[in-house]
């Protein structure tokens, strides 16, 4: 097992190194003038000299691959620029937004849990029964409703219409939180919903079920006791993937919601072109979700015997 | 004689309206073996899982009746059906590894399926396992209860297989392809370890397999199905060496056998 | 069971029937929506500004007093055609990608799925974010963004389909029968595996009208006053209590498409379901 | 005699999880003209990895095959041995083309190759999920002759059918082998339909060939402990 996580933390080196560098690509080709772009962004005006100036200064004089080089190097140091808009550091500035994003995070995964696990089982056990039918509608609505229609939906309903949570802001305290992790939670259960059907389902058709069935254990002790053991393995690994998709939708969500995390803080970003910041939450974010991919592959590992003795043997 | 263990009286089974298996009178004794032979799609495996009741859906007795001794058991559903799966009935699977839960050792699948019936704490039913898989020629059986399905042999395999179907001692063993997913020589050690059961412990044992050599082998009375019907049955020697039916003849006839030394 | 699987397989073909004519008149509406418009939707009158919905305007005007109706179906054009447009360009892509690395395999193989590797690295959305504020403003920009990311899971799964049939014995028995290694893949691995990959395709136009739409919400996508359906709503944001309309109107009918799209996506894969197609049962 | 086919030294590993895993070590044999040579053994003795070397599906790390002609192979699974999205036809025909016969030409070679077979010519117009198992296996053969192979190598080509279907193929196999004087490579556990079709057999254990001779003398006379435990063992 140890021998495994180093294999796996090691294989993640190639992969960081290749989201730096096509970040770094991504902000250098195709932009404008990065000088050019911080003018416009802070509104002075400045003489080719002290452009020129500046762009000795910021190193944009040399060749790419060795600004990408200096870049990396202070990027490992914690330092990701400054802002052009504010021209204070980006990292710092990030790491303090983090804990809003964070916090919407985990709870719309929670919420997501608890809304589709429970779900997903009864309508695999129920399967073309009244009740899988209706959760499978709900889901597929769910699946068919972008996340910006969604917020806009629930704060016309329940912010403007019924007044029971704040339209916007993260300072209403548990309230505030409500409307944007319901958002998130929708599309994301709606979606895994599905997800944790088809994998009880898929376990439910093996042969082991009829197995258990002819020692004569009960269904009960079926479901919970082999059922939900192998499928969970699926639904984690599932789960691990649509945070992703999650982790993207809270740049909507946050900037409808005016919910001060990286994720408005991005989109706030963009409108300004103040690269140094978009740059700092695209590669955050990718390490945020490799990390959490890192985790459930290893948390995999350790449950699934057919693997972890499988490695063991070799 | 006694009271038949198995009667199973002019059964129709059929999955969605389409009849699978038609009119089969079939009747076997206590510490019987009884050999079903027939190719694929005979409805052959049908007809012992509707002994189980585990057809599965879509799939349900449509005519006759089964009796399991001398209680009729067609339609049992439920608890009343499950409580008979274990002490009444085992059943061993083609491919035993399939048939148990990935990830759950061999010992902890054992240890649910006894509890489900009787109240016997770990260790004692651990004990017995090892006591059954002794008897098996197994001296190291807390190696076999510690595994993970995936971590054994066909042939260990077929042995949990046979732990798991034999541990509540059911008068009545039903093996379904038993043997087709192994080798030829660990084929003839699964075999002998059935008919083991039935001198130690009387289990009338009923055995669907399309190899006519296995049931030769250790079936006393034969039955042939072709097409979801019984068209032969009888004592082994004679449906072996004198077939009536055109089918049984040209199955007995296709057997290609391993020409030995004259002894 | 057969008797059920044919049954089956024929509601499934119903019902691709009625989801294709549904996604066909969809696309049609794209197709034709200059002619469809009641009114210029480009047309500004002030005068008229957010009227809500009634006979003249059946969907109400927007702050321009723009007809929406008009603009809610000239929307349909940018919004479905780069969504088309777009997985038809990964489909393809990655499907060449998957290909080639799942039969070639060796150190090519290796070296892109490292390369794709990089790229699932990224959340999706993040990445099309960030790509799509890079590159100018425009729909075409932000089709561009998403397949930068999007790509790779094709090739993944068009690779991982390739390996599961590379070795099939009819494959062997097409390598011993003398076919070339474009002609086994022309002839027998890409027939084999399409349906797989087509299924993916469809299933993803709902997803990807919806991250289209999503960008422009952002103001990354279509720049106005181009009609589209995500930029609209972005637009009437502010006016959500006192005229929800301008951002209803649009909503549903991004809603209505994705729900169509994903329906007959779910409808082709049940059609394409190898349990269906007639395959004899193995005891 | 000349042989068709000459074997040395073949060697290959494969590997499980990093361990390396001799499939086949160090096996020499050949096959005369005309000839059926039985390859028996378990599962797992590296008797298909021969098949595939023979037929350069897979390289050999060590030792080299001689063969002189074409040769051409039928499957264990008869109905995955025909693209699923193409009718049998289409497969008997492939070979045909690829040799550059006109399409007419082939397609009346292959009907006459399903006579051959004993399978109906409406079978040409069928897709392997339209016929049975024997149906499937019988075309594949057909499609394996119409290129008139030297060597012909069924690999386990009976196991997956039913005892009345397989004692079917293997007779017309016998027949088709009698007439047609090409050599037979028969891949089987089947010691049964060795001894019914082969004129020598050689027995494999553990990527080795440990026993060889006709096969009454194998059957009735084994020399090593290890093809008694196996004669012994057949129900």
């Amino acid at each position: 097992m140890k021998r495994y996580i180093l294999k796996r933390v090691l294989q993640l080196v190639p992969i960081l190194f290749g989201i730096t560098l096509l970040s770094f690509i991504l902000m250098n080709v195709g932009t404008a003038d990065v000088i050019d772009v911080m003018e416009s962004s802070t509104g002075s005006a400045l003489t080719e000299e002290e452009k020129q100036e500046m762009r000795e200064e910021l190193g944009l004089d040399r060749p790419l691959p060795e600004q990408y080089g200096r870049w990396l190097l202070r990027a490992l140091q914690g330092d990701m620029g400054e802002s052009f808009v504010s021209g204070r550091p980006v990292f710092p500035e990030f790491v303090s937004k983090l804990p809003a994003t964070i916090s919407l995070t985990v709870s719309s995964v929670l919420v997501t849990i608890l809304i589709s696990v429970p779900l997903g089982i009864l309508s695999a056990v129920r399967q073309n029964h009244f009740t899988d039918y209706l959760i499978r509608f709900l889901s597929f609505i769910g699946n068919s409703l972008p996340n910006f229609f969604v917020s806009l939906l629930l704060i016309y309903f329940f912010s403007l219409k019924l007044g029971l949570f704040p339209v916007m802001g993260s300072s209403g305290g548990w309230k505030s939180i409500v409307l944007p992790t319901l958002t998130l939670a929708i599309a994301m259960a709606s979606k895994y919903t599905r997800q944790v059907r088809a994998a009880v389902l898929e376990e439910l058709k093996k042969d082991y079920v009829t197995g258990a069935r002819a020692r004569g254990v009960r269904e009960r002790k079926i479901l919970f006791g082999s059922v939900l053991k192998t499928s969970m393995l699926t639904i984690i690994t599932l789960l691990a993937l649509s945070v992703g998709s999650l982790l993207g939708g809270t740049a909507i969500v946050e900037s409808i919601f005016m919910w001060d995390g990286v994720g408005k803080m991005a989109v706030d970003a963009i409108a300004m072109r103040d690269y140094p910041v978009i740059q700092a939450y695209v590669i955050w974010m990718a390490v945020i979700y490799v990390v959490i991919n890192l985790a459930t592959d290893l948390i995999y590992h350790y449950l699934d015997p057919r693997i972890r003795l499988g490695q063991e043997e070799a | 004689m006694s009271q038949p263990l198995l009667d199973m009286r002019h059964v129709s089974i059929s999955y969605d309206g389409e009849t699978v298996v038609r009119d089969v009178s079939l009747q076997m004794n206590p510490g019987e073996i009884l050999g079903i032979v027939g190719e694929s799609g005979s409805g052959k495996s049908t007809l012992l899982r509707s002994v189980m009741g585990l057809l599965g859906s879509g799939g349900s007795v449509t005519g006759g009746e089964i009796f399991y001794k001398g209680q009729n058991i067609t339609h049992r559903k439920g608890e009343e059906a499950r409580k008979l799966r274990g002490p009444g009935m085992g059943m061993i699977f083609q491919n035993t590894g399939a048939a148990l839960c990935p990830v759950r050792t061999v010992g902890d699948q054992l240890c649910e399926c006894v509890r489900e019936h009787t109240d016997m704490g770990r260790e004692e039913i651990r004990g017995q396992a090892k006591e059954l898989l002794g008897k098996l020629g197994l001296s190291d059986g807390d190696r076999i209860l510690d595994s993970y399905p995936f971590e054994l042999s066909g042939g260990m395999s077929q042995r949990a297989g046979i732990l798991m179907a034999m541990i509540l001692k059911p008068d009545l063993l039903l093996a379904d392809e038993p043997t087709s997913a192994l080798d030829v020589t660990v084929q003839k050690q699964a075999v002998r370890e059935m008919m083991r059961m039935r001198d130690l412990y009387g289990t009338g044992i009923v055995v669907v397999t399309h190899n006519i050599g296995v049931v030769e082998y250790m079936a006393d009375k034969i039955a042939v199905m072709y097409q979801g019907k019984l068209v032969e049955y009888g004592d082994a020697g004679t449906v072996i060496r004198s077939p009536q039916d055109p089918y049984t003849r040209k199955l007995t006839d296709a057997v290609l056998r391993v020409r030995r030394r004259q002894a | 069971m057969a008797g059920r699987k044919r049954k089956a397989g024929r509601a499934a073909g119903y019902k691709l029937l009625i989801f294709g004519i549904l996604t066909l008149c969809v696309i049609l509406i794209a197709v034709f929506a200059p002619y469809l418009t009641p009114y210029d939707p480009y047309a500004q009158d002030l005068s008229n500004a957010l009227q809500p919905p009634g006979p003249d305007h059946l969907l109400g005007t927007d702050r321009y007093g723009r007809d929406m109706l008009s603009r809610v179906i000239m929307g349909s054009r940018t919004t479905i055609f780069s969504a088309l447009l777009l997985v038809a360009i990964i489909t393809l892509a990655g499907g060449a990608v998957g290909i080639v690395c799942g039969y070639y395999g060796g150190k090519l193989d290796s070296f892109l799925m490292r390369v794709s590797d990089v790229f699932l690295a990224f959340p999706g959305m993040v990445f099309a974010i960030a790509a799509a504020s890079v590159l100018n403003r425009g729909v075409l920009n932000a089709v561009i963004a998403l397949a930068c990311i999007s790509w790779p899971r094709y090739a993944r799964i068009t690779r991982s389909q390739v390996l599961a049939v590379k070795d099939a014995p009819y494959i062997m028995a097409a390598r011993l029968s003398g076919s070339g290694t474009w002609k086994i893949i022309r002839k027998h691995i890409i027939p084999n595996i399409a349906g797989q990959v087509i299924v993916t395709a469809v299933l993803d136009i709902g997803t990807m009208i919806m991250e289209i739409s999503g960008l422009s919400f952002l103001g990354l996508g279509a720049a106005p006053p181009t009609a589209e359906w995500g930029s609209m709503m972005s637009n009437g944001r502010s006016m959500l209590q006192t005229a929800p309309w301008v951002i209803l109107s649009p909503g549903c009918a991004i809603f209505l498409t994705v729900m169509v799209f994903n329906l007959t996506g779910d409808t082709v894969r049940d059609f394409l379901d190898p349990r269906y197609r007639g395959k004899r049962r193995r005891e | 005699m000349q042989n068709i086919l000459e074997a040395k030294d073949l060697k290959k590993v494969f590997y499980k999880n990093r361990v390396p895993f001799e499939a086949v070590d160090g096996v020499s044999f050949h096959i005369g003209k005309g000839e059926c040579l039985g390859l028996a053994g378990e599962s797992g003795c590296g008797k298909s990895t021969i098949a595939k070397i023979i037929t350069r599906l897979i390289m050999p790390e060590e030792g080299s095959v001689r063969l002189d002609g074409k040769v051409q192979m039928v499957f264990q699974t008869p109905q995955d041995s025909f693209d699923p999205r193409r009718t049998l036809g289409d497969g008997i025909m492939e070979g045909m083309r690829n040799q550059g016969m006109g399409k007419k030409q082939a397609k009346e070679r292959a009907c006459e190759m399903l006579d051959l077979v004993e399978l109906d010519r409406k079978f040409f117009y069928r897709y392997p999920h339209e016929a049975s198992g024997g149906e499937c296996q019988r075309a594949a053969i057909a499609r394996a002759l119409a290129v008139e192979p030297q060597l012909l190598i069924c690999d386990e080509a009976t196991s997956a059918l039913d005892v009345t279907v397989q004692a079917q193929i293997a007779a017309l196999l016998k027949r088709l082998q009698k007439e047609g004087g090409m050599s037979l490579l028969l891949i089987s556990h089947d010691l049964a339909l060795v001894q019914y079709l082969c004129s020598r057999v050689l027995i494999m254990h553990q990527g080795r060939i440990i026993e060889e001779g006709t096969p009454d003398e194998v059957i009735q006379d084994p020399r090593e402990p290890y093809t008694r435990l196996l004669v012994e063992s057949v129900l």
